[in-house]
C-alpha cells in the first residue's frame, strides 16, 4: 500500500526513527511517499501567536498531499499529528478558514478541495497490515520482554477521535498480541517537556524524571515512543543524574528488533541510553 | 349545536415581569376583544392571585359570563386553580380554556412583536375552542385504605411509619435482604455526628413491629396498574432459601457455611458468607442464601454430581460430608476418583485465571479419607417391586444401588465370577487397584443388594425368564466386550490377542503373558492400558501405532504422558497393512505411512496413506485396541429387542426404555465404549425412569426433563474477582518409571492434605451456594429449605410512594483518579464501611497493609458538577467530606486535605460545623483535582499517592504526597428506577431522577395523581430533607386516602350509539380493555371506571362516534380554526 | 419581501412532548415563534382529520411529538399514531404535499433541549420547503 | 385443481350459475341471493329468494350492476340467523365483503360464497341502452369482445377479475363458452358431492387468456395513472378534478367499504356555524361553498383508502362526473403498496392501522 507521508521537521534528524521506520514498512509492504516540498505543520506557531499562520501552514502541505492524488495523510510526529488533524477539522468544517487558506495557497497556484484525514502511522502499521506476517514472528518468550508504552501528552487528547483515554491500551493490545509483557503503568500520557525544553529545561528533566519514576515501578526493560519530540526529550534527560535509566526507543525500532531486523538498519546506535541489555534480552530468548 | 349564545371572558396574564413587556398583554387583550363571542377581555399582573380570580369570578356573575380563557402560564400549572375560580363563580369547571402564552411563547420568543402574535394567536384558538365546551361532571368512588411504598430506605421507612401511624395499612417493599438503604451502611451523619445506627435502629425496629406494616423484602414490585385510589401491584419475593417465621438469626448457619464471598454490603472490602446477613442489627433479621446457577463443574458431570460442594468440603476438612455429597450421584467415589475423565475441570472457570481446580485428585482424596459405611442413607419405606440387573459394571451398580436407596429390592446378576465388569477387566491394576472396586461394590452390596455370581444372560438366565420370575423391570448393563477386528491379512495368527481378553486375562489371572517385542493398534485408552499392562507384563518393549498424529489421540493426556515415561515408543501416522506371519507366528507387523487429510465428521482430520511407503515392525505380538461392540445375541435368544445400526439397544431417549417396555438399558451397551462417568450418568437416568415406570408416572418424564434443560445454560455465576493470585495446580506424586513399570501397584499416589486443602480454596464458587447443606445441619430449628421458590404476591393500594434513593457515581468513569487502579482510592461509601464498628475493620481507619494512614485527601465533587458526568451538585458530599475529615483527624491523627470546588454548607448548623473542621487543622484546597497517581517527585515519597491539583486561591500547582484518598463520589437515579418509573407512569428528568409535578409547589407529587415521591429518587438530599419529604409524601398520601373517596377522570372517551357502526376497531386498540360490545344494540360502549382518556378509540373510529370528553373533534377541530 | 413565515401546527402530548415544551419555556430556549402547540392527551388521539385540516387550511408544516416508544403514559398509544401518520404521509404524498411537511418526533418530558431543537429544525426545514399549497388559495 | 361442470348446460354459463343455484336451494342452503330483475326495470339489482319459483327472474353474469352488492349481502349476514344462504358475487364485492367481515359488519360463517369471472360491467346508461337493442346481450357480452370494451373506466383496469378465496368460482374465461365450476374450500367441495355433475378440466386456454385480459388492463392502468396524476399532483390542481363537487356524499353512500351508519362531515363536526363561515371568509376575502369538499375527500381516502376494493361505482353515482374511483384507484394503490396490504384477500389479515405493534 501507498501513502502520502508527512515526516515534520524532526523524523530525518530523530535517533533512528527514520531508518527503523522505512525497514518496518518494507517488509511490511508500506511505501511512504514523502509530500514533496511540505513544510512546518504548524505547531510552534499555534503555540505562540497566530492559529490563522498555523492553519495555512497546515493547508499548504495538504493541498500538495492533494495534488498528489491523497486525501489521507501519514505522520509519525504526534505534535504534526495533532496540529495536522486540528487544522483539517478547521479546514473541512468552516468554509470561510478554507476560502481564506486558499487565497493565500493561489498564489502557487494551490488549492485544497477535498477533506483531508490524518492518521499516525502506527494506525496504519497496527491496523491495516497481514496479520500473518506478524504471526510468524510470534514467540511465546517475548513475555519475558517487559515494555512500557509511552503514548505522550498529544495523542490521546479527547477531542481527537481515534483511541483516547488517559490510561490508553491501544500499543499496549497491539505488542501483547505480538508475544511482548507491555507493562501498566502511571505515566503513559504524561508531558515530556518538548514544548517547554529550550527555555526551561529545569521543568522538561522534572517531567521526564516522573515519568521515568512511572516506568521503573513495573521494571520495564525498554520504554517505547511513538514521536521523535518524546524519544528525544525521555531519551536525554534520562541521562542527567538521579534518574533512572532506561532504554527509550522508536516502536520502529522496537519492531525491528521483533522482525529480526539487521541492528544496522534500525539506527539503535544513535539512542544515547544504550539499547543493548534490551538486545541482548531479546537475541537469547528461548524460542518456544 | 350544543352551545347557546357563548358570552366568553378572556384574561390575559402579565405574570408580573414573566409574560409582559415581551408580550404585549394590552395589544392581546384589545385584539380579544374583536373575537366573536368575547363579551370581556383584560389584562392583570397575576391572574393566579387572589384578585386576578376574583376578577374572573366577578365577571361571570355580574357580566353572565358563560365561557373563560386565561391566558397565562402551562396549564400543568394553574388550570386547577383557574377551573376552581369558575366554579366558585357557579360555572362548569369544564367551561374554561387556558392559553400558554408564557412557557410557550413569552419565555421562547425572542422577537417581542412575534411573541405578541403568537400569543393573540394562542388566544384566538381558545376561544374557538371554548365556545364548543360542555359541561362534564365527575363521579366519587371509594379508595383502598392502603399505601405501597416502593423502597426501604430511610426515606420509606419514615413514610410507612407516619401513613402507619395513621392508622393505614402499609406494603413497605425493599428489594435487599434488609431495610435502611444507604444510611444502614453509614457510621456517623453530619453535622451533629449522631451515630447513624443509633437514630436509624429505632425506626427499622418499629417497621418490624408495626401491626399495620407488611415488609415484604428481598422483594421487587413487577406491575403497577389501576389509578389513583385503586392501584394494584404485583410483588414478586425472591427466596431466602431460610424461613422467615422460623429463623432465630442466631447465626449458626453462617458459621458452618464453607463458601466466602466479597460482601456488596461493605462495598467487597470484606467477604461474608454465601448465607448471611448484611450486618448484625439488620431488620428483618432472618438470613438469606444467595444462589447462582449450579456451577459449570456441576453442570458438565455427566452424572451430575454436586462438585463445588464436596470441593467446599474438602477444604473445610469435612471429608465425610464430602464424601456424602459424591455418593448422592456416584456410587463408586474411589473408582471414579481415580479413572474419571474429568470433564468438569475443563469447564472450570479458575482455569481463566490460572488452572482448573484439580477436582479429580480432591475426589479421589475424600474417597480416601472418610468411611463408606458413614455415608447416610435416606429412610424410605421398603417396596415390593422388584428390579433384575443383568451386569455390574458401573452401569448397573447406578441403577442397583439408587434404586435400592429408593426401597426397591434389587439382584444383580454377572456373568463373571467378580463384579464390577470392565472396571475390573478392562482398567489395569497399577490405575485402579482391585481393592478399591471391591470395598466400594461391598459398599453398594451392604445396602441389601442380591448379588449373584457367574450368572448371566446364555449363562442360566434369559430376559423372558426373569420376567417370569416376577422381576416388575429389568436393567440391561453388559457393556461392550467384543472387540472389533482391524480386518487385515493374518489376523488370526498366533500372537495377535486383542486388548479386551488380553486385559481381561492379566487383570484377573495375571499370567506376564505378554511377549518380548509387543506392538498395539490404536489412540484410545484401552490402547495405552494394553501397552502399559504389557511392560508391566514381562514386554522388553512396547510401541503404539496411531494413525493419526498425536494431537488427535483420544487417549486421556495423563495417560499418553505416563506411557512415554514407562519408555513406551509411539509411532504416530501410521496404519496396519498386515501382519507378517512365519510357521503361523507373528514375526512383524507391516505398516503403511499416512498424512492427514481433511477433517472429517468427528472434527479431526482424516488419515490418508502414502503410496509405497509400507515399512515392517519386527515384534512378536501385537494387540489391536481399536474398539468394542455390544454382545447382544444373549440378549435377543428369547427375546426380540431393536438394536441400532452399531449393533447397540436401540432404547428411547427419555425412558431409556427398550423396545421391551419393561427393559431398560443404559452404559456401554447403549452409547458404545464410553467413559465410567458417562455410564454412572446412563444409570441415573435409568433408575428416574424406572422408578416412573413402577409408579406409573412414566408421562410426567418428559415434562420434567424439558423443565431441567429449560433451566440450564442462563450462566449467571459468580463472578471471578479480579485479585485473584495464581496458584500452582496440586500435582499427585507419582510412583517412579523405572520402578513402576515392573508391577501392578498404583501408580498415582494421590494427594497429601495440604495440598489437597490449598488446591479446594481455588474454586471460585461458581454457584455461590454450594450446597453441601451444612446450614440444613446447623439450624437447630430446621428454618433452612434449599427448595423454596420465589412468590408472587399482589396487594391492593390506594397511594404508591416511590422512594427508591440512589446509587453512587461510578469512579472508575474518573481514570485520572486512579480509582480501581491504586489500592488506596476510595470511594466514600468504602470510608463509610471502613469507618464501621461493624465493617470489615471493626471501624479502625487504616490502609490495605494495616498500617495507619498518616496523610489523607479528600477530594470532592468526584462525579458531580463536572459537564461529562453529572452536571449537578449532590448536595451532600461537602458535608460528608467535612465528616470524614474530622473522623480521621479523630481516630488517626492524619493530615488532611480537602480539595473542594466551593464548598456548600448551607443548613442548620452545617456553617458552624465548616468552622470547627477547619479549627481542627484541616487543609482545605480550592481547586478541582487533576490526577491522583502513583508517581512522585522525591525518593522518600515512593509507594505514597500524589494529589496534583491547583490552588485556585494561590494560583499554584500542588502535588501533595498521601497515604490515603477519598473520593467523594456523587448521588446518581437508583440501579432500576427507569424500570419503577415506567411501571408507575413516572417520568425521569434527564439525570434520571424521578420528575416532580412541580419544583416549588408540588416538590412530593408526580403528574400521575395519588402516586407521590420520597427522598432521593426525586434528586439527591441528605438525611434531614429525605426524611421531611417523606413526611410530606406520607402526608399527601394520607391526606387522600382519609378523604375516602377520589374523582373520577371527567376527561374520557365517550361513543355515540347512534353514530356507532359496532366495527369493534375501537375495542381492539383499546390498551386497557375499557370498551365492551353492546350485542343487543350492536354498538361498542365505554366502561367508564376503565377509560383512561388516551383517545385510541377516538382516532380509530372514522365515523367519529367515539371521542374523549374535552378532547372532541369539534373542540379539536374549531382550535385549528382558530390556529389556522 | 419579507422571508417567507410558515405557519406549523405541532400536536404534542400531554405528558411527555407538552412537558418538554413547558420545559424548553421554564429553560428558557428560545426557537422559532411559528410553532402553534395543540396539546392533546396522548399522540394516539390524533385524528387523520386533524392533519389534514391543518394542511388544507393554510399549515405549511404539522409535527407530531410524543413519547419514546416504551414510554407512552398508555402503554402505546403513540405506535399506534406512527402507524396512522407513516400511512397519512404517503397519502398526502400523492397531492404534492411532501412527506417531510409531516414529522413524527419521540421527544421525553425531559428533553427541553431535544424539543428546541426539533422546532428549530422543522421550522428550518419547512422554509426550505417553502410555503405549502393551500396559503391564501380557496381550498379546504 | 378438480373443476366441475353441470350436465346438459355445458354450453351456457348463464343456465349453468341458474341451474347451480337452483340445485343447491332444493336441498343444501335456505336462500340464495344473486343479481334478478324486477318486472319495474331492466336492470339486474340483488335478489334474495327462497323458493325455486322464482328462478326465471335471475340474471346472473350480467354486465351491469347499478352498486356493490356487498353491503347488501352484510345487510342479510348481520347477525346469525342459523341459516344458510349461496351468493354469487363479482370478485369485487367478495372482496368488499371481506373487508366488511374485518369491520365486525357480518359474518360469512353461514354464507357459501360464489364469485365468478368478471368482465366487467358497464354505467347503468349503457347497459340499458344495449339490452333494449339486444335481449342476448349477456351470453353476448361474455364472448364479443366489442361489447367488453363498453364497460367501465374502473372495470378496464381492474386485474382483480377473478377470484381465489371465495367456496366456488366459475371460471368464464377461456372456457370457450362454459362455465367450469372450481371449489376453492371444503364447504366448496362439499357442495358437488351432493348432487351429479361432471368433473372437468380446466381449459388450457384460460391461463394465457386471463394473462391477456391482465396485460390489457395493466397497461390502461398506465395510461389512467398518467392522466390522473397529472391532476392529482398538487392541491390546486387536484381543485381542478372535484371543483364541481357539491358534497353530495353519494360516492360515500356507493363505496361498498364505507361502512359508517353516518358520515362524519354529515355530523356538527363539518356542519359549520355561521360565524366559522363568516370568518373564513373574513380570514380568506373569499370563499367557495360549500366548504371542506377536498377535507370530505382526503379524509375519505386517509380512511379508506387502504381497503378500496376498485370497484368503481363511487365514480358511477357522481352526478358532477368527478372521477372518484380513478382518484381512488391511485391513492389506494400506493397506500396498499406501502402497507402490503391486499383488500379483500382474507379476513384474516389485520387491517395496517390496527398491526401497530413492536415485534419485542
Amino acid at each position: 500500500m501507498k501513502y502520502a507521508f508527512f515526516p515534520g521537521c524532526a523524523h530525518d534528524t530523530s535517533a533512528g526513527y527514520k531508518e527503523s521506520l522505512d525497514a518496518v514498512c518494507s517488509k511490511l509492504d508500506i511505501e511512504l511517499l514523502e509530500i514533496p516540498d511540505w513544510n512546518c505543520c504548524g505547531a510552534t506557531i499555534t503555540a505562540g501567536e497566530s492559529k490563522t499562520s498555523s492553519l495555512y501552514l497546515a493547508a499548504r502541505s495538504f493541498a500538495l498531499s492533494e495534488k498528489m492524488g491523497y486525501t489521507q495523510i501519514l505522520t509519525g510526529c504526534n505534535a504534526c499529528y495533532t496540529t495536522l488533524k486540528k487544522s483539517a477539522k478547521y479546514l473541512s468544517s468552516d468554509k470561510h478558514r478554507l476560502e481564506a487558506a486558499n487565497k493565500h495557497l493561489a498564489s502557487e497556484g494551490l488549492e485544497l478541495t477535498k477533506e483531508i484525514t490524518i492518521q499516525h502511522v502506527m494506525d496504519i502499521i497496527f491496523d491495516k497490515t497481514p496479520k500473518p506476517i506478524w504471526d510468524s514472528y510470534k514467540n511465546n518468550a517475548l513475555q519475558n520482554i517487559n515494555i512500557a508504552c509511552y503514548y505522550g501528552c498529544q495523542y490521546t487528547r479527547p477531542w481527537l477521535t481515534g483511541p483516547q483515554s488517559d490510561r490508553p491500551e491501544y500499543i499496549e493490545n497491539f505488542l501483547t498480541g505480538l508475544g511482548f509483557n507491555a507493562v501498566n503503568h502511571s505515566a503513559k500520557t504524561l508531558c515530556c517537556g518538548a514544548a517547554g525544553a529550550m527555555p526551561n529545561a529545569d521543568i522538561a528533566k522534572k517531567l521526564v524524571a516522573r515519568i521515568a519514576d512511572g516506568v521503573k515501578k513495573e521494571s520495564a526493560d525498554a520504554i517505547v515512543t511513538i514521536c521523535p519530540l518524546c524519544q528525544l526529550n525521555v531519551d536525554m534527560y534520562q541521562t542527567q543524574p538521579d534518574i533512572e535509566q532506561i532504554p527509550t526507543l522508536f516502536f520502529t525500532q522496537l519492531l525491528g528488533l521483533y522482525f529480526k531486523i539487521d541492528l544496522e538498519n534500525l539506527g539503535l546506535d544513535k539512542l544515547l541510553i544504550s539499547p543493548e541489555p534490551l538486545i541482548e534480552k531479546m537475541q537469547n530468548l528461548k524460542s518456544a | 349545536m350544543n352551545v347557546q349564545n357563548p358570552k366568553i371572558g378572556v384574561y390575559i396574564c402579565h405574570c408580573g415581569m414573566n409574560i409582559y413587556p415581551k408580550v404585549d398583554v394590552m395589544k392581546v387583550a384589545e385584539y380579544a376583544k374583536t373575537l366573536t363571542h368575547v363579551s370581556v377581555a383584560s389584562e392583570y399582573k397575576f391572574m393566579c392571585s387572589n384578585p386576578g380570580q376574583e376578577l374572573i369570578i366577578e365577571d361571570i356573575k355580574q357580566r353572565g359570563l358563560n365561557r373563560v380563557v386565561v391566558a397565562s402560564c402551562s396549564p400543568r400549572m394553574h388550570e386547577p386553580t383557574f377551573r376552581k375560580a369558575c366554579e366558585t363563580a357557579g360555572l362548569n369547571r369544564f367551561y374554561f380554556q387556558m392559553a400558554n402564552i408564557r412557557e410557550h411563547s413569552s419565555w421562547v420568543t425572542l422577537d417581542s412583536d412575534m411573541a405578541t402574535q403568537k400569543a393573540m394567536e394562542l388566544v384566538t384558538a381558545a376561544v374557538k375552542r371554548v365556545s364548543f365546551h360542555a359541561p362534564l361532571y365527575t363521579k366519587d368512588v371509594p379508595v383502598q385504605k392502603s399505601v405501597l411504598i416502593i423502597g426501604g430506605g430511610i426515606a420509606g421507612m419514615q413514610s410507612a411509619l407516619t401513613a402507619a401511624d395513621a392508622g393505614f395499612k402499609v406494603h413497605l417493599v425493599e428489594r435487599e435482604t434488609y431495610i435502611g438503604g444507604h444510611m444502614a451502611k453509614f457510621d456517623k451523619t453530619f453535622p451533629t455526628l449522631d451515630c447513624a445506627a443509633c437514630i436509624s435502629t429505632p425506626k427499622t425496629v418499629s417497621i418490624g413491629q408495626h401491626q399495620d406494616i407488611t415488609l415484604h423484602s428481598y422483594s421487587e414490585v413487577t406491575e403497577l396498574s389501576g389509578f389513583v385510589g385503586n392501584y394494584k401491584a404485583v410483588i414478586r419475593k425472591k427466596p431466602r432459601y431460610i424461613n422467615e417465621d422460623t429463623c432465630t438469626g442466631c447465626g449458626l448457619c453462617a458459621e458452618k457455611c464453607p463458601v466466602s464471598v466479597p460482601d456488596p454490603f461493605n462495598e467487597n472490602l470484606g467477604n461474608r458468607k454465601a448465607v448471611y446477613r448484611s450486618f448484625p442489627q439488620a431488620v428483618p433479621l432472618t438470613f438469606c442464601i444467595e444462589k447462582k446457577d449450579p456451577a459449570p463443574c456441576r453442570i458438565s458431570c455427566p452424572a451430575g454430581t454436586n462438585v463445588q460442594g464436596y470441593v467446599q468440603m474438602v477444604k473445610t476438612g469435612n471429608y465425610q460430608q464430602a464424601l456424602n455429597i459424591i455418593m448422592e450421584r456416584l456410587p463408586l467415589p474411589g473408582v471414579l476418583g481415580r479413572v474419571c475423565p474429568h470433564p468438569c475441570e475443563t469447564d472450570c472457570r479458575r482455569s481463566l485465571t490460572d488452572s482448573a481446580v484439580s477436582i479429580r485428585d480432591l475426589k479421589r482424596f475424600a474417597a480416601d479419607n472418610a468411611k463408606l459405611e458413614d455415608v447416610p442413607l435416606p429412610k424410605v419405606e421398603d417396596r415390593d417391586e422388584k428390579i433384575a440387573v443383568i451386569g455390574s459394571g458401573p452401569a448397573g451398580l447406578t441403577v442397583a444401588y439408587y434404586l435400592r436407596r429408593k426401597g426397591f429390592k434389587v439382584s444383580i446378576f454377572e456373568s463373571m465370577e467378580k463384579p464390577g465388569g470392565m472396571l475390573r477387566t478392562g482398567i489395569p491394576d497399577y490405575r485402579l487397584p482391585p481393592a478399591i472396586l471391591d470395598a466400594e461394590i461391598d459398599h453398594i452390596l451392604s445396602t441389601g443388594i442380591e448379588m449373584n455370581t457367574g450368572v448371566g444372560l446364555g449363562n442360566g438366565i434369559t430376559l423372558a425368564g426373569l420376567k417370569e420370575q416376577g422381576f416388575d423391570a429389568i436393567f440391561l448393563g453388559i457393556g461392550a466386550h467384543v472387540p472389533v477386528k482391524m480386518n487385515i491379512e493374518n489376523e488370526d495368527a498366533d500372537g495377535v490377542i486383542d486388548a479386551v481378553p488380553f486385559l481381561k486375562e492379566e487383570n484377573l489371572e495375571r499370567p506376564g503373558s505378554a511377549k518380548k517385542r509387543v506392538v498395539v493398534v490404536g489412540g484410545g485408552n484401552v490402547a495405552m492400558d494394553a501397552a502399559r499392562v504389557a511392560i508391566r507384563s514381562g514386554a522388553q518393549s512396547v510401541s503404539i501405532v496411531y494413525r493419526r498424529t498425536r494431537n488427535e489421540m483420544p487417549a486421556d493426556h495423563e495417560e499418553v504422558e505416563g506411557a512415554i515415561e514407562e519408555g513406551i515408543e509411539l509411532i504416530n501416522l501410521v496404519g496396519p497393512k498386515k501382519v507378517i506371519t512365519q510357521d503361523g507366528k507373528v514375526i512383524g507387523l507391516e505398516c503403511i505411512k499416512n498424512e492427514l487429510g481433511p477433517a472429517d465428521d468427528s472434527g479431526r482430520r482424516r488419515p490418508v496413506p502414502v503410496e509405497g511407503s509400507e515399512f515392517i515392525i519386527d515384534c512378536d505380538m501385537i494387540i489391536p485396541a481399536i474398539g468394542q461392540r455390544v454382545e447382544s445375541s444373549p440378549v435377543l435368544e428369547d427375546t426380540d429387542v431393536d438394536l441400532t445400526a452399531w449393533g447397540t439397544f436401540n432404547v428411547d431417549q427419555i425412558t431409556f426404555q427398550t423396545s421391551v417396555p419393561s427393559v431398560f438399558a443404559a452404559g456401554d451397551a447403549v452409547t458404545g465404549p464410553a467413559t465410567v462417568v458417562e455410564a454412572v450418568a446412563g444409570g441415573h437416568r435409568v433408575v428416574r425412569a424406572i422408578e416412573k415406570y413402577l409408579n406409573n408416572e412414566m408421562e410426567l418424564l418428559e415434562d420434567e426433563i424439558r423443565q431441567e434443560n429449560k433451566m440450564a445454560g442462563k450462566n449467571d455465576f459468580l463472578p471471578v474477582p479480579e485479585d485473584v493470585p495464581v496458584v500452582k495446580r496440586a500435582k499427585t506424586s507419582f510412583m517412579e518409571p523405572s520402578e513402576r513399570k515392573n508391577c501392578f501397584d498404583e501408580v498415582d499416589l494421590g494427594l497429601d492434605e495440604a495440598s489437597a486443602q490449598k488446591d479446594a480454596e481455588k474454586c471460585l464458587n461458581c454457584g455461590l451456594c454450594c450446597e453441601c447443606m451444612e446450614c440444613v445441619n446447623a439450624c437447630e430449628v430446621k428454618a433452612v429449605d434449599h427448595e423454596m421458590e420465589e412468590e408472587i404476591i399482589e396487594v391492593d393500594a390506594g397511594a404508591v410512594i416511590l422512594s427508591t434513593g440512589f446509587k453512587t457515581f461510578q469512579a472508575e468513569k474518573l481514570f485520572q483518579y486512579g480509582y480501581g487502579i491504586y489500592p488506596e482510592v476510595y470511594t466514600s461509601l468504602e470510608f463509610e464501611r471502613l469507618n464501621n464498628a461493624t465493617g470489615p475493620t471493626s471501624g479502625s481507619i487504616q490502609m490495605k497493609n494495616g498500617k495507619t494512614p498518616e496523610r489523607v485527601a479528600i477530594v470532592h465533587c468526584v462525579g458531580s458538577r463536572d459537564s461529562r458526568n453529572n452536571k449537578y451538585c449532590s448536595r451532600v458530599c461537602c458535608m460528608y467530606s467535612m465528616k470524614f475529615a474530622h473522623l480521621v483527624r479523630e481516630k488517626t491523627g492524619a493530615e488532611v486535605w480537602e480539595y473542594y470546588i466551593d464548598m456548600r454548607s448551607p443548613g442548620k448548623l452545617y456553617e458552624e460545623f465548616y468552622d470547627r473542621v477547619q479549627e481542627e487543622g484541616v487543609h482545605f484546597v480550592r481547586g478541582r483535582v487533576a490526577e491522583i497517581t502513583d508517581i512522585t517527585d522525591h525518593p522518600e515519597d515512593d509507594g505514597r499517592l500524589t494529589v496534583v491539583a491547583e490552588n485556585t486561591l494561590t494560583m499554584k500547582t500542588l502535588r501533595t504526597p498521601v497515604d490515603m484518598v477519598i473520593l467523594s463520589v456523587g448521588l446518581e437515579a437508583a440501579e432500576g428506577s427507569e424500570d419503577v418509573g415506567r411501571m408507575a407512569g413516572v417520568s425521569r428528568d434527564k439525570d434520571g431522577w424521578f420528575n416532580e409535578l412541580h419544583a416549588k409547589l408540588a416538590p412530593v407529587s408526580t403528574p400521575i395523581s395519588g402516586i407521590f415521591l420520597a427522598g432521593c429518587c426525586q434528586g439527591p438530599k441528605d438525611i434531614p430533607d429525605t426524611v421531611a419529604q417523606a413526611s410530606g409524601a406520607a402526608g399527601e398520601a394520607i391526606s387522600l386516602l382519609s378523604k375516602g373517596t377520589v374523582s373520577t377522570k371527567a376527561e374520557i372517551s365517550f361513543i355515540d350509539p347512534e353514530l356507532c357502526a359496532g366495527c369493534k376497531t375501537c375495542i381492539e386498540v383499546c390498551a386497557y380493555s375499557a370498551i365492551d360490545f353492546d350485542g343487543s344494540r350492536d354498538v361498542s360502549v365505554v366502561n367508564e371506571t376503565l377509560c383512561q382518556g388516551c383517545g385510541s378509540c377516538s382516532s380509530a373510529c372514522p365515523a367519529s362516534a367515539a371521542g374523549v370528553k374535552q378532547f372532541t373533534d369539534l373542540q379539536l377541530m374549531n382550535e385549528l380554526e382558530g390556529f389556522l | 419581501m419579507s422571508e417567507f413565515s410558515p405557519k406549523i401546527i405541532v400536536f404534542v402530548c400531554n405528558w411527555c412532548t407538552y412537558t418538554a415544551a413547558d420545559l424548553a419555556g421554564t429553560s428558557r430556549l428560545p426557537y422559532p415563534p411559528e410553532v402553534r402547540l395543540v396539546r392533546l392527551m396522548c399522540t394516539g388521539m390524533i385524528d387523520t382529520k386533524y392533519i389534514l385540516k391543518a394542511f388544507l387550511d393554510g399549515a405549511d408544516g404539522v409535527f407530531v411529538g410524543g413519547c419514546h416508544p416504551g414510554d407512552c403514559h398508555y402503554i402505546d398509544g403513540n405506535l399506534k399514531a406512527e402507524k396512522r401518520i407513516t400511512g397519512l404521509q404517503q397519502m398526502v404524498k400523492n397531492f404534492g404535499i411532501d412527506e417531510n411537511r409531516l414529522k413524527l418526533e419521540w421527544i421525553g418530558a425531559s428533553e427541553g433541549p431535544e424539543f428546541q431543537k426539533h422546532m428549530t429544525d422543522f421550522v428550518a426545514q419547512i422554509k426550505v420547503l417553502g410555503p405549502g399549497q393551500t396559503k391564501d388559495r380557496m381550498i379546504l | 385443481m378438480t373443476a366441475y361442470v353441470i350436465k346438459g348446460n355445458d354450453k351456457n354459463p348463464v343456465q349453468a350459475v341458474k341451474e347451480l343455484f337452483s340445485k343447491l336451494l332444493e336441498n343444501q342452503v335456505d336462500y340464495i341471493f344473486l343479481p334478478g330483475k324486477s318486472p319495474y326495470s331492466k336492470l339486474p339489482m340483488p335478489m334474495l329468494i327462497s323458493d325455486t319459483a322464482h328462478m326465471e327472474n335471475l340474471e346472473p353474469l350480467a354486465p351491469a350492476a347499478p352498486f356493490n352488492s356487498a353491503k347488501q349481502a352484510a345487510s342479510v349476514l348481520k347477525s346469525n340467523t342459523n341459516k344458510k344462504i349461496a351468493f354469487l358475487l363479482k370478485p369485487c364485492e367478495k372482496r368488499a365483503l371481506v373487508e366488511l367481515v374485518k369491520l365486525s359488519q357480518c359474518s360469512i360463517e353461514n354464507a357459501l360464497i360464489i364469485t365468478a369471472d368478471c368482465l366487467g360491467r358497464m354505467e347503468n346508461s349503457t347497459y340499458l341502452g344495449l339490452i333494449e337493442d339486444a335481449p342476448g346481450l349477456i351470453e353476448a357480452f361474455l364472448q364479443d369482445k366489442s361489447f367488453q370494451d363498453k364497460i367501465t373506466s374502473s372495470c378496464s383496469v381492474c386485474t382483480q377479475f377473478t377470484d381465489s378465496g371465495s367456496d366456488i368460482h366459475v371460471n368464464l374465461i377461456g372456457c370457450s363458452g362454459s362455465a367450469v365450476f372450481v371449489p376453492q374450500t371444503e364447504n366448496g367441495e362439499a357442495v358437488f358431492k351432493k348432487f351429479e355433475c361432471d368433473r372437468a378440466d380446466i381449459p388450457t386456454a384460460r391461463e394465457n387468456e386471463v394473462e391477456q385480459i391482465t396485460k390489457k388492463h395493466t397497461e390502461n392502468m398506465e395510461t389512467l395513472s398518467d392522466n390522473v396524476l397529472s391532476k392529482t399532483k398538487d392541491v390546486e390542481k387536484f381543485q381542478e378534478l372535484i371543483a364541481t363537487c357539491l358534497n353530495c356524499y353519494n360516492c360515500r353512500t356507493a363505496c361498498p367499504v364505507c361502512y359508517c351508519k353516518e358520515c362524519v362531515f354529515l355530523t356538527d363536526i363539518f356542519n359549520h356555524m355561521p360565524e366559522t363561515l363568516l370568518n373564513r371568509a373574513d380570514k380568506k376575502g373569499i370563499i367557495k361553498l360549500p366548504t371542506d369538499t377536498t377535507m370530505f375527500h382526503m379524509t375519505r381516502l386517509a380512511h379508506m383508502s387502504h381497503a378500496c376494493v376498485g370497484c368503481g361505482h363511487c365514480s358511477s353515482v357522481c352526478p358532477s362526473n368527478i372521477p372518484v374511483a380513478d382518484i381512488f384507484k391511485i391513492v389506494s394503490k400506493n397506500t396498499q403498496d406501502f402497507f402490503g396490504y391486499i383488500p379483500g384477500e382474507n379476513t384474516d389479515e389485520k387491517i395496517p392501522y390496527l398491526n401497530y405493534k413492536k415485534e419485542n
